[in-house]
């Protein structure tokens, strides 16, 4: 079906921008600007899900799309943009393990993703066949950017861009987990972000910093 | 099997008996009364049950029993046969002695509460029983780390004293090494079949290699508790650490417990012997006999000192066991015998002998306040009781006829003797060194003996204080002269006994002496005309000889005797001080096995004022051996340690690593 | 055992209680002619003790019983000693009692209690004896016991009759082994008692002297026992190695009054040699260094396993 | 019903502590709730010996003995832990070092924590558990920042970013697994998570997709068990957080966090034929003990110590699960049971020694069988337990451990006994010197719980005499479920 064909063109469109997305936010030294590109990904999702729910007419998607788009896509960067105001992070920017080699390294985990996900999306019966590797590249991207970074808030977008990167395998990949898994996931990552968020403020009452630097005290000396 | 096992149970019964008594200690565990006067007469009589138990089952079948404890597929198996009969002999009729003694020992606590030193000090001798009577793996296991971990305890009474917790910790590390060693040996033995019951190792086939490894496993578990060098730097610290009663159990029973591992695994639960394990453990014998004597020579504290002849005497046995093996390997039953029935007669004796004068020593101890030798002397006045029978236990331990250390000695050296009958021409020509060896042993260990005794009972007290001294007390009393009979009954006696013994050899080596044995006063092991030793009518004629002697020279004499200060040899003042001193009678020792020490001297300068005197002598396994071992964990945690810096990036890395590796490892 | 061989033994143990003191004399004397000295006389020895026994005994303030009993059990040691060595013939009832092993057990328990008495008193002598007493034993003893054992190879037994008679019977039967056993013996029995080169039995300087050290506190009836005890020592070590090394002439096995008769005078025809010898020896030689002593005893107890190994080697 | 109960009264418990926690009595409905869970608990235990495993709530809930034995030491644990958190955070507000407004927080939090490790539990829904897991996490990531200090705010930080990460992974093979699953399952309704229908159909599922699936999932779930190397944050948290709060994370989490591990083994070794799964897990089993082992030797911090221990516990439990095998299994459970059995009272005990000393710092914890004899002897009997000394049941596990690695595995036979004998020298060397010697420490001021240390190490020493007959074909019921 043409319809079929377009919309899967349509997803593989979507995947192709969350791996953009990850890489942009890899190389991004500004935090607010990291927030927005997050908050991208999160649309990006959102519209992939719509695609996958519109073609193939599955009903508990549209709930989880909606969810994406309160959560990822208006309620955490809000919330984000008001902790940095708040933290008076926002001018904070932080210097990367040097661009070029995180780039290179990005590359290569793309490679590995791919080939890794080859085999598993041959036997996929679904519109979306190469997304699975996208996914998994943008998770191991988001671990990477974890890596490297060194403030506290870089750290939880990394995570919460983990946290996209599976739900796009959960929804491109197999239509979407079952309902109640989705809910008691998104219930996880709000409730999460919350507590982050009251972290937030622990560590600036102690550290006066949310550089990463200072929690380094606990070690075997 | 027998129907019934009436003796297996009562032996049970006791054990656990035992273990009432020391929980009993809990009802008043704060009151010293109750617990010495109450409890540890009863334990005795406990003890004494057992020996008369262990005599009665030495005659019957074995007798095999199961509990339905332990393991769902593994339940308790107990077993009763000669060998255990033979060792629950040695403890019952030990623990006797030494239970008395401590009830008069006992007086204030030894820094612990009477009561839970009641509990440590039974449970020690119940798990001691069940370690004899275990008949499957596990609850040997269970009973073998109960008896070192209660030990453990009753060593550390005194643990404000930190060379006393060093010697607990290095105890327990060393028996828990030695305790996994035995796992392994179990789990070797099993033989495929899985089965953890003796009975089932016992049927195991397995290849020479494989037994060989069982073998050295065991060699290497029970070694660590008997004491066998190189893994016997526990034991001169851990013995004098204890509260003497305790060092008693320990040096006298204990180590004993040891030897019983050996000889159940090797003649009984592995199906060949080969002959260079013989060579082997015979080899380390020696090395651990010489060793433990000579160090013993040169030791200033008496319980030191006593700890190092025990590693002397576990040499002796060890020996034992290594002519044994080679004998039953050559296939010599009657000579194999003759080495077993040796063994196991040292190991009675060195029990008694050895824990007389280690409560003996304790008897001091309380008295004087004092363990070290320099400080003590002249005893003899103050305190004869513990002198006199010490005295008995002195010329036991040095093996002189007629007392009961000779008699070991006496057979194992016949069973030296033998060796040239065997079929292989270099054992023949090595074995004649090891029977100079053993001789050369003895004498020390007499030297050693004088030593000690001569210097604690004998001479002028060589401090103002000892004249202060009391006797020991009447429960002490009758515990010191329950074991000197002990000593002097095995030595006159020794063929009722050595009959007993058969039952042993019947059971492990299909063989026994007891055609020989039928003049219940000669001591004939293989035939009159080339060897005999008749103790009774020894110690008769001397006997017979001082008397006339003494009335002779009354009758025909006089008795005047008139009493002088002692001939100074013209020097006018005589002091205490110019008695040889424990290090001035081991210097000979010292100066001619010097390699085997590792001294650390301070000599007075000919000019100094105010000389000093030291001299340290130390092991050369602890720094060759030990320490080495020591280094090598610290550098490797150390390296551990780098793994871990508290950076949370590096962490997140590792996790990513590990991911990335697993993922490629599983496509 | 019958009446008769219970006679023979107690004979044979009066005999050399009796004889010892002579034998003593006997070398004193002979020193006494190498010296070019008329000497005390052969019984000189059996004056001393008796004037010994006659005196009062003086004794230390803080001596313990045990100083007391020590010189009676030296002397009974020794006699049980003569009983069991086969001195005129080997028919002994009392040699079941004590093998070889167990006479050098005999000889080292008086040893042990020699030396507890001379600690007994804890004057400075005293304790230095005892100490070089036993560290003289402690070599000596496992030499003789690996002569005995070289003896008991080629006899396979221990009993000393036994040895005797093998060796007595094996007429020309030549063994290189006893050679170094013999050498051995000799060293072990100029240690053991007391003799040049290893102590000087008539040196009264303290520093130097081994055994008068350790019976320097005995007198009268005690140091009688003593030096007697001595004198017996040395004579049962004289016939032990008679009997082992020149065993000819003793009587063996079912002995008729003839060979008795025989074997005194042979036995009494060897001590008078064996004295000479000793004589001769202690007066070639100078007495060595205490510190020495262990050397030579060492010596000694090399050339007794040497004879052992020799023995296994040739198999004779 | 009594699942109802079960899961139900830890929520509305820390519901209704949220909201009264200020009040003086907390502590006390604290300890009821904890009781009442119990109590469901055993009831629940009853009707699985009863009637067998049981389904309900459309297949959501599933209670087989495998889970139900954990369920019961789940709700064990937590009534002891909050029977000895009473006096000790008592104490700990005398002490001026908590107010009423974290005592409240702890015990909602306490509360939802044995909820959440219940749900996981007891759920059938492998998506569930996952769910479960990470608000097990989040709840004691609050629990362990407790006290705000900056080690504690650090400790926390680390271990929520680490679990949350590695939980991530978690989610990924979960998602993996469902994408085998329903192409078998078909993805009508959500029966494709529920692990009964897994288990059934585990044989036709996708062998590379699954194996990739575990990975994620070890990776993951291992990072909750601490698994070396992915074990970092667990000394931390275990050392900063209240002595409670380490009790439980030694307690129930490590175990949970394995026990949803091996759940995921049991499927993928139904789909995989070549034996992936345990392979891994044996290599990440050992990995833990050595390294722990010899980490154990740098600890300065009490509470760091045991830390290690408990992941070299978890090491050789995982080791045993990765064997496989019914002797095995029976024995990694066993060793799971007296694990936590022992250690949770080895941290009480802990917990009164450090109030004492004031400090965590090994060498400030001087005699304290003289100055306070029971807390010595609790810590001396507890770790002598833990170093697994006979008569204490966490040697018949070992033995059973050694055993089937011997026969099945020799060569990892003396890796394990280096690991076992390196720990021994470490923890016992330390603990000798705490316990024993002189000391300058005063006498607590109120009297030790101590009653929950002995009746645990009480039933430890049983464990190693006397397994029940029920109790041990209880065991293998779990241990043929495992396979």
């Amino acid at each position: 079906m043409p319809t079929l064909a377009f919309s899967s063109q349509l997803i593989n469109l979507c995947a192709a921008l969350l791996l953009l997305l990850s890489f942009a936010m890899l190389s991004q030294r500004r935090v607010l600007t990291l927030v927005d590109l997050f908050a991208m990904q999160g649309g990006t999702l959102f519209v992939s899900i719509m695609v996958v729910a519109w073609s193939t007419g599955q009903p508990h998607l549209y709930y989880s799309a909606a969810l994406t788009l309160i959560l990822k896509v208006i309620l955490l960067p809000l919330i984000l943009h008001r902790l940095i105001r708040r933290l008076g992070a926002q001018w904070e920017s932080e210097t990367l393990l040097n661009t070029p080699i995180t780039m290179l390294a990005g590359l290569l985990l793309v490679i590995f993703a791919f080939t890794l996900a080859q085999p598993i999306s041959q036997l996929a019966n679904t519109v979306t066949r190469g997304t699975l590797g996208i996914a998994l590249a943008v998770v191991m991207l988001a671990f990477l950017m974890m890596i490297t970074r060194r403030k506290a808030v870089t750290q939880v977008i990394g995570f919460l861009a983990m946290e996209n990167g599976l739900f796009f395998a959960a929804t491109s990949a197999t239509y979407g987990m079952p309902m109640v898994v989705e809910l008691g996931v998104a219930l996880d990552v709000l409730v999460s972000m919350v507590i982050l968020g009251i972290f937030f403020f622990h560590i600036r009452e102690q550290f006066d910093s949310l550089d990463l630097h200072n929690m380094e005290s606990l070690k075997e000396d | 099997m027998t129907g019934h096992p009436t003796d297996l149970i009562s032996i049970t019964a006791l054990a656990c008996g035992w273990l009432a008594i020391g929980l009993l200690g809990f009802i008043r565990p704060r009151s010293t009364g109750w617990v010495a006067h109450g409890l540890f007469p009863l334990g005795a009589v406990l003890g004494i049950a057992i020996t008369a138990l262990a005599l009665v089952a030495l005659a019957h079948p074995a007798e095999t029993l199961i509990l339905p404890l332990g393991l769902p597929d593994l339940h308790f198996q107990l077993r009763l046969d000669a060998l255990s009969a033979v060792f629950l002999l040695l403890i019952g009729a030990t623990a006797a002695g030494i239970s008395i003694f401590s009830a008069g020992y006992f007086r204030s606590g030894e820094g612990a509460a009477p009561g839970l030193l009641c509990l440590q000090y039974h449970l020690f001798l119940a798990s001691m029983v069940v370690v004899v009577i275990a008949d499957d793996a596990y609850l040997f296991m269970v009973a073998w780390e109960t008896m070192a971990l209660s030990s453990y305890f009753l060593v550390t009474t005194q643990h404000r004293l930190p060379e006393i917790r060093r010697a607990g910790f290095i105890y327990l590390l060393i028996a828990h090494l030695g305790a996994i060693g035995l796992l392994l040996c179990f789990g070797v033995m099993q033989g495929g079949n899985w089965q953890f019951t003796f009975e089932a190792m016992r049927a195991a086939q397995l290849t020479p290699v494989w037994t060989s490894a069982a073998f050295f496993l065991a060699l290497l578990g029970f070694g660590a508790k008997a004491g066998l060098v190189p893994l016997h730097v526990w034991l001169p610290e851990a013995h004098p650490a204890a509260p003497s009663p305790v060092s008693a159990l320990m040096s006298g029973v204990m180590l004993e417990i040891a030897v019983y591992g050996v000889l159940r695994v090797t003649f009984d639960l592995l199906h060949m012997q080969l002959w260079w394990w013989g060579l082997v453990t015979l080899g380390l014998g020696l090395f651990t006999a010489l060793f433990g004597v000579v160090f013993a020579a040169v030791q200033t504290d008496m319980k030191r000192l006593l700890a190092y002849s025990s590693i002397e005497n576990i040499g002796i046995i060890f020996l034992g066991v290594g002519l044994t093996i080679i004998f039953h390997a050559f296939h010599m039953p009657l000579l194999a015998a003759l080495a077993l029935a040796a063994t196991l007669y040292h190991c009675l004796n060195h029990a008694f002998s050895k824990s007389l004068l280690f409560l003996s020593t304790g008897s001091v101890l309380h008295a004087t306040r004092e363990r070290s030798l320099g400080k003590l002397g002249g005893l003899i006045h103050r305190m004869p009781w513990v002198a006199w029978l010490a005295l008995v236990g002195t010329l036991a331990i040095a093996g002189l006829p007629p007392l009961n250390g000779f008699v070991s000695e006496w057979l194992l050296l016949q069973a030296f003797l033998f060796t040239p009958q065997l079929p292989h021409s270099y054992i023949n020509m090595l074995l004649p060194m090891g029977a100079a060896a053993l001789a050369l042993v003895a004498a020390l260990a007499a030297y050693v003996m004088v030593k000690f005794y001569g210097v604690i009972f004998l001479g002028q007290p060589r401090e103002s204080t000892l004249s202060k001294a009391q006797d020991c007390g009447r429960l002490e009393r009758i515990g010191l002269l329950w074991l000197a009979a002990g000593c002097v009954l095995l030595g006159i006696f020794p063929v009722p006994l050595l009959a007993l013994l058969n039952g042993v050899s019947r059971e492990l080596l299909g063989a026994s002496l007891g055609s020989q044995l039928q003049h219940w006063w000669l001591l004939a092991p293989i035939a009159p005309e080339r060897a005999s030793y008749s103790p009774a009518v020894f110690m008769l004629s001397i006997v017979v000889l001082v008397a006339v002697l003494v009335l002779g020279v009354r009758l025909f004499y006089h008795g005047r005797v008139r009493k002088a200060p002692p001939w100074g040899c013209g020097f006018p003042l005589l002091t205490p001080r110019m008695q040889d001193t424990a290090e001035g009678f081991g210097q000979p020792i010292r100066q001619i096995f010097e390699p085997l020490f590792r001294m650390r001297r301070e000599l007075p300068s000919p000019f100094d004022t105010s000389p000093h005197y030291r001299v340290q002598v130390e092991d050369h396994f602890w720094y060759a051996l030990y320490m080495p071992i020591a280094g090598w964990v610290r550098r490797i945690s150390n390296l551990a340690g780098a793994v871990q810096q508290g950076r949370i990036s590096v962490y997140l890395l590792y996790s990513f690593l590990t991911l990335v590796a697993l993922l490629a490892f599983a496509l | 055992m019958n009446v008769v061989t219970l006679i023979t033994q107690f004979t044979e143990v009066i005999l050399a209680v009796v004889a010892a003191p002579l034998l003593m004399g006997w070398v004193n004397q002979c020193r006494a002619w190498l010296q070019n000295r008329r000497g005390p006389g052969v019984l000189q020895p059996y004056r001393q003790i008796r004037k010994l026994f006659h005196k009062d005994a003086v004794m230390a303030a803080n001596a313990s019983p045990l100083f007391r009993l020590v010189p009676y059990v030296q002397f009974a040691a020794m006699c049980l000693a003569a009983a069991i060595i086969p001195s005129l013939w080997t028919g002994l009832p009392f040699a079941v009692a004590a093998d070889t092993i167990a006479l050098v057990g005999l000889f080292a328990t008086a040893r042990v209690f020699l030396a507890l008495a001379a600690m007994d008193i804890g004057t400075a002598f005293g304790s230095m004896g005892a100490r070089r007493e036993m560290l003289v034993g402690f070599l000596a003893e496992p030499a003789l016991l690996m002569v005995f054992f070289t003896a008991s190879l080629i006899s396979h037994s221990t009993s000393l009759p036994t040895i005797v008679e093998t060796l007595a019977q094996g007429r020309l039967a030549i063994y290189p082994s006893l050679a170094f056993a013999g050498i051995a013996f000799l060293m072990v029995l100029l240690a053991e008692n007391a003799r040049i080169p290893v102590d000087n039995p008539v040196s009264h300087l303290e520093l130097t002297m081994i055994h008068e050290a350790t019976v320097l506190e005995y007198s009268a009836r005690h140091l009688a026992l003593i030096e007697w005890s001595v004198a017996l020592k040395l004579f049962n070590y004289t016939c032990i190695g008679l009997a082992l090394f020149f065993p000819w002439g003793l009587a063996t096995g079912a002995h008729s009054l003839r060979d008795l008769l025989l074997a005194i005078p042979m036995t009494g025809l060897k001590l008078l040699a064996a004295g000479f010898g000793l004589a001769l020896i202690e007066s070639l030689n100078a007495k060595m260094r205490i510190f020495r002593a262990p050397e030579f005893l060492a010596t000694a107890f090399l050339l007794a396993v040497l004879g052992l190994l020799v023995h296994l080697l040739l198999g004779s | 019903m009594e699942l109802l109960m079960l899961l139900g009264l830890p929520l509305l418990g820390s519901l209704l502590l949220a909201l009264i926690g200020r009040r003086e009595w907390a502590p006390e409905a604290n300890v009821l709730m904890s009781a009442g869970t119990f109590a469901a608990g055993v009831w629940l235990t009853a009707h699985v010996i009863a009637h067998g495993p049981m389904l309900v709530w459309h297949e959501q809930f599933f209670i087989d003995p495998f889970n139900v034995f954990l369920v019961i030491l789940t709700s064990f644990i937590g009534l002891t832990t909050s029977l000895f958190s009473r006096p000790y955070l008592r104490t700990e507000e005398h002490h001026g070092r908590l107010n009423r407004r974290q005592l409240r927080l702890y015990h909602s939090m306490f509360q939802l924590f044995i909820f959440t490790m219940l749900l996981a539990l007891t759920t059938n829904n492998m998506g569930i558990l996952w769910v479960a897991m990470e608000a097990a996490t989040l709840t004691t990531v609050l629990l362990v920042s407790l006290y705000r200090t900056p080690a504690s705010i650090e400790a926390a930080w680390k271990y929520f970013i680490l679990c949350g990460v590695g939980l991530a992974q978690a989610l990924f093979g979960t998602i993996l697994l469902y994408f085998a699953a329903e192409k078998v399952l078909g993805n009508a309704g959500s029966t494709a998570l529920l692990w009964t229908h897994l288990n059934e159909v585990k044989g036709q599922l996708e062998p590379t997709v699954l194996s990739l699936a575990f990975v994620f999932m070890l990776v993951g779930y291992g990072t909750k068990v601490g698994l070396a190397p992915l074990h970092n944050w667990l000394p931390d948290a275990h050392a900063e957080g209240p002595t409670p709060v380490s009790a439980v994370l030694s307690g129930l989490l490590l175990n949970v966090a394995l026990y949803a591990v091996v759940r995921c083994k049991v499927l993928v070794e139904g789909s995989v034929r070549s034996d992936l799964a345990g392979n891994l897990m044996m290599g990440f089993g050992l990995l833990s003990l050595v390294l722990a082992a010899f980490l154990l030797w740098r600890q300065k911090d009490i509470k760091r110590l045991f830390a290690y221990s408990s992941i070299e516990h978890m090491g050789i439990a995982t080791f045993a699960f990765g064997m496989g095998g019914p002797v095995a299994n029976f024995a990694a459970l066993l060793h799971m049971t007296v694990h936590s059995l022992t250690k949770s009272s080895l941290f009480f005990t802990v917990g009164h020694a450090t109030q004492k000393a004031g400090t965590q710092v090994m060498d400030k914890i001087r005699g304290l069988i003289t100055s306070n004899p029971t807390v010595g002897w609790g810590l001396m009997l507890g770790t002598l337990a833990i170093l697994g000394m006979p008569p204490f049941g966490v040697f018949t596990s070992e033995f059973l451990i050694l055993i089937t690695a011997m026969r099945e595995h020799p060569w990892a036979t003396p890796i394990l006994l280096l690991g076992l004998g390196v720990a021994f020298g470490a923890i016992f060397s330390r603990v000798q010197a705490m316990v024993f010697g002189e000391t300058s420490l005063p006498r607590l001021p109120h009297p030790p719980a101590l009653v929950p240390v002995f009746a645990q190490l009480a039933l430890v020493l049983m464990l190693g005499l006397y397994i029940p007959p029920h109790l041990a074909a209880w065991y293998r019921e779990a241990a043929r479920l495992i396979g």
